[in-house]
């Protein structure tokens, strides 16, 4: 049996009407997958991973796209091999979701935004396993906890809009592996999780491969996880299959350039140690590339000062507060000009309404914000407005940050337009060399979000925050959804900028060997507040504070010979933010360890 | 669409070992970006719906406003001897009881019905946008805009027709001229008594698009209020307008009619599809071609409209675009 | 036998709203409330008065009247009683005549009390009514169906103010007619039962009556005619072809008869324009700068046909006339000088006038085109009339612009509104009107000087053209003393022509009939135009 | 959202008595005159002693301030009185018509059964219809099915029901004689024979009714449905095995209902005043009917109270909507 794959692509193409044509998703790929077996498909953004995935569900076609050739052998359940690429959609309803499951990319657009987490959770294992609401619900909370999301009771009765990022993608997970799918397809799961908690998915999954024979596939541009993960390797690029073996194979003699590229623009963690301030990627294949340290100024930029941001939790017919999200808790951190600040921490911390908090794109409930000498908090929507021409944000998901209906070219020349610091022909100028400088050909220009793979979206979102200068940009997981080699550009893109024009970044992330690349100072987040903070080299080679000790530990190493078993992670069960609004939380008190470097005391409940 | 135009997928994107810009990109250059609109109307051209839609508009159009010049037959001319006729050669579509010749009566009343039509969806339709998107994006405004909305619902449409005859008539026709005068009052007060259910309609849909999340980043990326709207929150609401566009002008067309009987309309011997309908019913046993002609051109209009709506509407949602 | 015939079924396309006619003057409540109450006497078909309650009809000549026209003396017929079994008694005309006259209730039947110094009951069964002055009509209390006679046990708390408060009494009154209220439903539907104590034990033959109100003349039409669903519907106002068609159905038929009711245009001889100020616009103090000249208002006239009018819009249902009082016969004018069309003499009218043919054909004097505003009210019917006459108009060089209004509004006495009938901001205005009984008097009394609608009356009043001729009044003085019917015949037909063929101050189009239709089992319809259609509905029977 | 809706509750007390007050202007600035259906044969001055009568001899303000008495205080105690079998309003003036000189609320009850039979059955057929033709259309966007009920449902609505409703009478009354032309309000449903006569004289205004309602929703549902059939949750749905009914009528439906959650939240005032020119056809002498016969006859009080009646709905309904949109869509926020 073992050696009859479970899955089959033999010469796939897929093509999409546009107006400008036939565009071709995935040129000729084959490839196989068989049982208990982990295949990780890498390769360039918008190389046709996901619409090869797709078009095994066969799906593409629900997008716009049609599989012009190929077969796609798919061995059933109870015996017998089918060709998916002509199987009826009756059929295909049978297969999604109980033998083949599906992580989306984007978890955002992927859940339906009005109905409970719980109710899409469940909805599935009730068709498939024609279980009662009550087993369902019970199903759902057991794969949440699997998942590792804090209070599976209480998510479930949750909106998606009212998750973090990564616990949409852990729900994401979760949906795909409730039915214990035979095949799992897992397109980036893990790009919006922290070491700790991809590392536990990660492992589940494992667990659910070897003890259930799923067989996995898993694209993910992490070169880290795939050394982890991946029993064999295929790489994409272009939408062809340009390399495929067994991983030890690929990552030790890697046969085309472009798998070389990748590896060698793979971040190591422990690259920069040693090295005071960041330092440009060394990319392969450039010459006379300058690596020159930003060291940055010591003018503070950007000073936050208790900063609390809370979020109400709805309950009953008529949805009244009934709890409180403590999402961002008296959160207090400096910012220089020309430096970076990256903030690090588990999925749901609060990064990114801390973030959102700084540019006061959620409302804070208290504390303080000064850009520039500038009172943020104290400003009204017209001066905030102004404010915000200094100030920029990379959304974590780039699909639901773009507006469906306008083309990527005016969307990226919408700040510029809105501030009036181009005009015309001028901002044509720009648009393009903002295409250039994030990577995208300029014939994307005319194209819509949903005509574009995640990476490329991502791009988009990038090219708009740095189409204003500013001084300042938080910059939201904005990497995380590229290949490394884009990866890396985009990186040294904006050091270059720093270098240049003094940027500087709040840069959240959870791609440690990212974080140690590019900042000067590092925040360690936990359960909203920060546990940990300092100068990268202090918190990095020095970590005090327990949750950011478990952290360093967790991060996955791209070699395959060097994988992390299960035992080694220690699962420790995640609290919760969530309290009754009459909870009233003590003051973060840090103890400094060292100059700059600050450990929390309070109990930060790790 | 030949094979030459196939496109090969990202070739833009070149691996870190040639970390420029490649030179695909330059080609690709040199097709200039059209404009969102010239592509718009690409896509509106090749949809069959819209298509036949816009080219009976514009029949029906040509007809009213051009036919009259060569059907010179006078719509108000009265020859008593004719009364009463079925279709022939001298009166293609008959006569009616006073033996006016329907088929000029029906262009004549075309041209009012149309324009009338048209103007008041317009207004009406562009006031309960504006009123929608206002009250919905403005939280502040929602509270008033909304009972203002609901104080137009409740309001009473023939007393306040009477009352905007009273206060408007007179000014108006002394301004433009009786006919331009009734014109304007006529498309402004259907448009003043219809704007309310878009207005809520667009309110809603508006509330929900509001809280997405690409109008917090547009928000980031400093774009103002207006902009927001006219960019972000318009497009998005564009089909339920679409929708009221066309649902508007039938019943303008139908409205129209029914303020000649309170004496808001139009003069009474100046003939309106509304009214041709109206008067033809009492005779729809003995002359039943009568009621089919002016029922027939209203609804031959109102889906021609719907048809371009649609082609529109499909045209502008860039998901349908380009398939 | 009574009540052995069902139902009958009777539709009006206008519903009642309320069964007495003392708080509404509309036509359709008072022909409703004719099934429940009635008078001392009506009038036939012929315009006769006949005995109802009373005796007989008091005269002069059997003593009734008194020689002096100052009182008239009703005697009840004997054994009378009302539905609930109670006797009628002379108690019951006295006070429906303090009821009606009372200063706080707004009856609208007042005019039929006009002049009435007492009411007085001199035995059981004896009412004497006497007047202030000499009445040579002294039958307006308790004749015809505006004025029948209410049970006082029932309506004597409800006096003046208190009126509206009887609902009760109001929509479902006790009387002597051939029905009871069973259930009123207000604007909507009626349903009546046979009156157990009705004076002629043998009728009515229908036991129960389902009278329906609502939607329109066509509706109503279609039902009776059509469907067979009703038997009896009132006041078809369509179109001659219409009526035709739908009579072909043999399910019933129409009948006609005519009264007084007469379609006119009446010209305004006040100028209307908009330039004027408030006080003075279309008051007798600006004389109309067109329509002042009689020989313009004449020539408008001669270029109208009026028997095509009649046949497009009434068919069987009008007739072409020249008088303002079509009928009675000896009130009526024989007059038919009118009735011929000549453009060309109107023509030479208006040229004679000063009127030369201009741009575009029509008519100017001294740089003023000879333009007309024209409105009615909203009717299909009238709004064919206006596109004829329009185009005759415009064939002798005059433009008309057409204007119609909502009844409801025009109509309507609201000094605010500048649309009423009264106020009569236009040059000519087109509707129909007539006088309720058989005596033109205070019908033609309306055209008397000062009795004109003007800003310090409110706008009230009856004079709508603002005629003015002191012969005519001293004519209608005379009309009141004299109450011989010979000699007040000749002065009415003066009276009629100074108006009509005289000055052309109203030109009068049509005597409208009244159409109505029954089905072709409902036996013993007489059609009425002198008093409620339903008077005889206790002879009603259903054709087996 | 709980003191979202008290907040609105509160808040509509106000807004309502605003309208009241619009209303009443409107109506008195209104041309018009109760005198206007009584004949020319009666003098102007006993109609300017009707109209003292009928109160019009006083100040608009004292007229407005009975208004609101006798709606706001006496009418409720009639209404405690009529269940309780109390006498708190004894000797009180109630809203009393013009045209009727009867209590405006007597007659509104009466006539709201017939009205809910026939405009009320017609509107849920209605909506109950253009769902699902509205649903479907959109899912086979373009379809036969798509394009007919495209051209049923425009020609529907682009055809007024003065004439629709002449239309149907003509064929199935008068030629076919199927069912009565003429509605009988008086009739009872007692028993299956009663009920199939009520059933019969209903069909034509309903069928009349429904087709405009059917139209306008099934446009609306149609279009709101096609914006979010493309959107990446229904592909997560279908990758999650669902039938493509479920896919519809739960993931998709649920985004699309609130534009027509509006426009049935619009509609259902309408049922008690919309239908207007159906019940004249009909004679189904509904509250429309009532209302329109009050306008000609310009009977202000009945008109000022039904009028504010229907206010009363259009601001409960929209608080409805309001409420609803809540629910469908848990990212729009109140408060
Ligand atoms: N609906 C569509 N219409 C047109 N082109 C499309 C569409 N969807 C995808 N594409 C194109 O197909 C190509 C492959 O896309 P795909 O999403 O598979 O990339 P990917 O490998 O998943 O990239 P990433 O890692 O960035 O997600 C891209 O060039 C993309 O622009
Ligand atoms: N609109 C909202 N309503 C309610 N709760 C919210 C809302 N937005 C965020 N939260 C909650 O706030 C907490 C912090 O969320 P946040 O998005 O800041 O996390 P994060 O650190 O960015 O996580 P991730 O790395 O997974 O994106 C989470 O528990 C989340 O559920
Ligand atoms: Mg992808
Ligand atoms: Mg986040």
């Amino acid at each position: 049996m073992l050696d009859n794959p479970i899955a089959r692509i033999e010469g796939l193409r897929v093509e999409f009407e546009t107006k400008d044509g036939p565009v071709v998703g995935v040129e000729d790929v084959s490839f196989s997958v068989n049982p208990g077996e982990t295949v990780c498909i890498v390769g360039e953004s918008g190389s046709g991973k996901s619409v090869s995935s797709l078009s095994l569900m066969r799906l593409v076609e629900f997008g716009g796209g049609e599989i012009a050739a190929g077969r796609l052998i798919f061995d059933r359940r109870d015996g017998g091999a089918t060709d998916l690429a002509r199987a009826d959609q009756d059929l295909m309803r049978h297969i999604r979701g109980n033998e083949i499951g599906m992580i989306f990319q984007e978890p955002m657009t992927a859940l339906n935004p009005v109905f409970t987490v719980g109710r899409q959770l469940t909805e599935g294992l009730r068709v498939h396993k024609g279980m009662t609401k009550a087993e369902a619900r019970d199903r759902a909370v057991e794969i949440l906890r699997e998942v590792r999301i804090p209070e599976p009771e209480r998510r479930m009765d949750q909106y998606p809009h009212e998750l973090s990022g990564g616990m949409r993608q852990r729900v994401v997970i979760a949906m795909a592996m409730a039915c214990e799918p035979r095949l799992l397809i897992a397109d980036e799961p893990t790009t919006a999780l922290d070491v700790t908690i991809q590392a536990e998915i990660l492992a589940l999954m494992d667990r659910l491969k070897r003890e259930t024979g799923t067989a996995v596939m898993f694209i993910t541009h992490d070169m880290a996880v795939v050394a982890q993960m991946a029993d064999r390797v295929v790489v994409m690029f272009r939408g062809n299959k340009v390399e495929e073996g067994p991983v030890e194979q690929i990552f030790e003699s890697p046969q085309h350039d472009y798998t070389k590229a990748l590896l060698a623009a793979v971040p190591k963690l422990g690259e920069m140690r040693g090295k005071a301030a960041p330092e440009p990627m060394k990319l392969m294949g450039v010459e006379n590339q300058k690596i020159e340290p930003i060291p940055g100024t010591d003018e503070v930029l950007l000073r936050v000062k208790g900063l609390t941001t809370r979020f109400a939790v709805k309950g009953g017919f008529f949805r009244r507060t009934v709890a409180n999200v403590h999402a961002v808790e008296d959160v207090s951190f400096t910012l220089n000009k020309g430096q970076t600040l990256s903030l690090v921490g588990e999925s749901g911390c609060g990064k990114s309404s801390c973030g959102r908090s700084v540019l006061r794109l959620v409302e804070p409930l208290s504390g303080e914000i000064e850009l520039d000498r500038k009172d943020i908090m104290s400003l009204n929507d017209r001066d905030l407005r102004k404010a915000r021409l200094d100030m920029q944000m990379i959304f974590q998901d780039p699909f639901a940050s773009l507006n469906p209906q306008m083309q990527l070219m005016d969307q990226v020349a919408e700040p510029m337009r809105n501030y009036g610091i181009a005009s015309g022909s001028e901002i044509q100028d720009r648009v393009a060399s903002l295409f250039d400088r994030v990577q995208l050909p300029r014939s994307f220009m005319r194209r819509f979000p949903h005509e574009m793979s995640g990476g490329q979206r991502q791009r988009i979102a990038i090219a708009r925050a740095l189409a204003l200068n500013p001084k300042l940009i938080v910059s939201d997981e904005a990497v995380s959804a590229l290949d490394v080699s884009v990866q890396a550009q985009v990186l040294n893109l904006m050091m270059e900028l720093q270098a240049e024009l003094g940027l500087s970044y709040l840069f959240i992330s959870h791609d440690m060997a990212v974080v140690e690349r590019v900042s000067h100072h590092v925040g360690v987040m936990y359960l909203g507040r920060i546990v940990e903070m300092g100068p990268r080299a202090a918190v990095f080679e020095n970590p005090q504070h327990p949750y950011t000790q478990a952290l360093m530990k967790a991060v996955p190493i791209a070699d395959p010979h060097r994988r992390k078993a299960e035992k080694d992670l220690n699962f420790k069960p995640i609290p919760s933010p969530i309290h009754s609004p009459d909870y009233r939380p003590e003051p973060s008190v840090y103890n400094e360890v060292a100059p700059g470097h600050l450990v929390l005391v309070t109990d930060s409940g790790y | 669409m030949t094979d030459k135009d196939r496109l090969v997928p990202d070739e833009g994107l070149a691996p870190a070992s040639t970390a420029v810009p490649a030179a695909g990109t330059l080609e690709e250059f040199t097709k200039p970006p059209q404009s969102q609109w010239r592509e718009v109307w690409h896509q509106f051209k090749s949809h069959k719906g819209a298509l036949y839609g816009g080219l009976l508009f514009l029949v029906i159009i040509l007809w009213v406003y051009l036919g009259p010049l060569l059907w010179d037959l006078d719509p108000t001319k009265i020859d008593i001897r004719a009364r009463n006729q079925g279709p022939s050669l001298a009166h293609p579509f008959g006569t009616d009881q006073l033996g006016r010749d329907t088929f000029s009566r029906m262009m004549a009343g075309g041209k009012t019905s149309v324009s009338v039509g048209i103007t008041a969806m317009l207004l009406a339709l562009g006031l309960g946008s504006l009123v929608g998107v206002l009250a919905g994006f403005f939280k502040r405004l929602d509270g008033l805009l909304m009972r203002l909305t609901d104080l137009f619902l409740a309001l009473p449409l023939l007393p306040l027709l009477l009352v905007m005859m009273l206060l408007f008539r007179d000014p108006l026709n002394a301004a433009f001229g009786p006919e331009q005068g009734i014109f304007i009052l006529i498309v402004v007060s259907i448009g003043v008594t219809s704007w309310m259910p878009t207005a809520r309609i667009v309110r809603g849909d508006v509330l929900a698009i509001k809280e997405r999340e690409f109008v917090l980043a547009a928000r980031s990326i400093g774009t103002t209020n207006t902009k927001m709207i006219l960019r972000h929150i318009l497009p998005n609401v564009l089909s339920p307008i679409m929708v009221s566009a066309t649902l508007g002008i039938a019943t303008a067309i139908i409205t129209e009619s029914s303020l000649s009987f309170l004496g808001l309309g139009f003069p009474p011997d100046f003939p309106t599809w509304g009214r041709l309908l109206f008067d033809a019913t009492d005779y729809l046993q003995q002359y039943p071609e009568r009621v089919f002609w002016p029922g027939l051109a209203i609804s031959l209009t109102v889906l021609s409209v719907n048809y371009l709506g649609d082609g529109l509407r499909d045209a502008l949602d860039p998901r349908i675009r380009g398939r | 036998e009574r009540g052995s015939d069902g139902t009958v079924n009777i539709i009006y396309w206008q519903a009642p709203s309320i069964m007495t006619p003392y708080l509404s003057g509309g036509t359709k409540d008072i022909e409703a409330s004719s099934l429940v109450l009635e008078p001392l006497g009506r009038y036939d078909p012929d315009g006769n008065l006949v005995p109802f309650l009373a005796e007989e009809i008091p005269t002069v000549e059997n003593g009734g009247v008194s020689a002096d026209l100052t009182s008239i003396t009703w005697k009840l017929k004997p054994g009378l009683k009302w539905s609930d079994g109670s006797p009628v008694t002379s108690a019951d005309p006295v006070f429906t005549a303090e009821y009606c006259m009372h200063p706080e209730g707004g009856c609208a039947q007042l005019s039929k009390y006009d002049g009435v110094k007492s009411v007085e009951a001199l035995d059981d069964l004896t009412v004497k009514v006497t007047f202030e002055r000499p009445m040579p009509n002294p039958y307006g209390p308790f004749m015809g169906a505006q004025s029948p006679i209410l049970q006082k046990a029932q309506f004597q708390n409800c006096l003046g103010a208190k009126a509206p408060e009887c609902t009760e009494a109001n929509f479902a009154p006790i009387g002597t007619g051939p029905f009871v209220v069973d259930e009123f439903r207000p604007n909507d539907v009626i349903t009546l039962s046979a009156n157990p104590n009705y004076r002629d034990p043998a009728k009515p033959a229908f036991a129960k009556v389902n009278f329906k109100g609502g939607g329109d003349a066509t509706a109503a039409g279609r039902a009776v005619l059509e469907t067979g669903e009703y038997d009896y519907a009132w006041n078809l106002q369509l179109a001659p072809e219409v009526i035709a068609q739908m009579a072909a159905a043999g399910k019933g038929v129409p009948v006609s008869a005519f009264g007084t009711l007469v379609e006119r245009i009446e010209m305004n001889l006040t100028d209307p324009s908009s330039s004027l100020p408030d006080d003075i616009r279309a008051t007798r103090e600006a004389p109309h700068p067109i329509l002042s000249d009689l020989r313009v208002r004449k020539a408008l006239s001669m270029a109208i046909d009026r028997n095509l009018l009649t046949e497009i819009g009434y068919g069987q249902a009008g007739r072409a006339t020249c008088n303002l009082v079509p009928a009675p016969a000896r009130y009526a004018s024989p007059n038919t000088d009118c009735l011929t069309q000549d453009i060309e003499g109107a023509k030479a009218l208006l040229e004679e006038a000063g009127w030369k043919v201009g741009a575009g054909g029509v008519r100017e004097k001294d740089g003023m085109k000879l333009k007309l505003l024209y409105q009615t009210s909203t009717n299909a019917v009238r709004q064919d009339f206006q596109a004829l006459i329009k185009q005759w108009w415009s064939e002798i060089g005059v433009e008309t612009e057409l204007r119609n209004i909502s009844g409801s509004v025009f109509f309507g006495g609201d000094p605010g509104s500048p649309d009423t009938f009264q106020k009569f901001y236009a040059d000519v205005e087109m509707y129909a009107n007539n006088f309720d009984g058989t005596d033109p008097q205070a019908y033609l009394s309306m055209y008397r000087c000062g009795n004109e609608p003007k800003p310090s009356s409110q706008w009230q009043g009856e004079n709508i053209n603002r005629f003015c001729d002191p012969e005519y009044d001293k004519l209608l003085d005379e009309l009141a003393r004299t109450g011989e019917l010979e000699k007040r015949g000749e002065i009415a037909i003066r009276l009629n022509e100074m108006l009509t063929k005289d000055s052309y101050t109203i030109v009068p189009l049509v005597d409208r009939g009244r159409v109505s239709a029954h089905s072709n089992t409902l036996g013993g319809v007489k059609l009425n135009t002198w008093d409620s259609e339903l008077w005889n509905a206790a002879d009603w029977y259903r054709i087996k | 959202m709980l003191t979202f809706t008290v907040r609105r509750l509160v808040l509509a007390v106000p807004t309502l008595l605003f309208i009241s007050l619009v209303l009443f202007l409107l109506l008195e600035f209104a041309p018009g005159d109760p005198m206007a259906q009584v004949p020319l044969t009666v003098p102007p001055e006993v109609k300017e002693k009707m109209r003292e009568a009928l109160g019009l001899g006083q100040p608009a303000h004292i007229r407005f301030w009975k208004w609101l008495v006798q709606f706001f205080w006496i009418e409720p105690q009639v209404l405690v009185d009529h269940i309780f079998g109390t006498s708190f309003s004894a000797g009180d003036l109630r809203v009393i018509s013009w045209q009727t000189r009867s209590p405006v609320m007597d007659i509104v009850i009466q006539r709201i059964p017939q009205t809910l039979w026939v405009v009320g059955t017609a509107y849920v057929v209605g909506v109950l219809i253009a769902l699902p033709i509205g649903i479907y259309s959109a899912y086979r966007q373009y379809s036969w099915f798509d394009q007919t009920g495209t051209f049923v449902s425009m020609i529907g609505f682009s055809v007024p029901p003065f004439f629709s409703g002449v239309l149907v009478i003509v064929v199935f009354s008068v030629n076919l004689g199927w069912f009565p032309s003429i509605y009988d309000t008086t009739h009872k449903v007692v028993d299956w024979d009663s009920f199939m006569i009520q059933l019969r004289q209903m069909i034509m205004p309903v069928m009349v009714l429904a087709l405009q309602i059917t139209a306008q929703i099934s446009r609306f549902m149609r279009a709101s449905m096609l914006d979010n059939l493309n959107q990446d949750y229904v592909r997560t749905a279908r990758a999650k095995g669902l039938g493509e009914r479920a896919v519809v009528l739960v993931h998709v439906l649920r985004n699309s209902m609130i534009p027509v959650v509006t426009v049935i939240a619009l509609g259902v005032p309408s049922i008690f005043g919309g239908a207007i020119i159906t019940e004249q056809v009909f004679k189904v002498n509904g509250i429309g009917q009532l209302l329109i016969g009050a306008i000609q006859a310009n009977d202000l009080p009945m008109v000022q109270t039904l009028t504010f009646i229907f206010a009363v709905l259009i601001v409960l309904f929209n608080l409805i909507a309001d409420v609803l949109y809540g629910l469908l869509d848990p990212r729009i926020r109140y408060d």
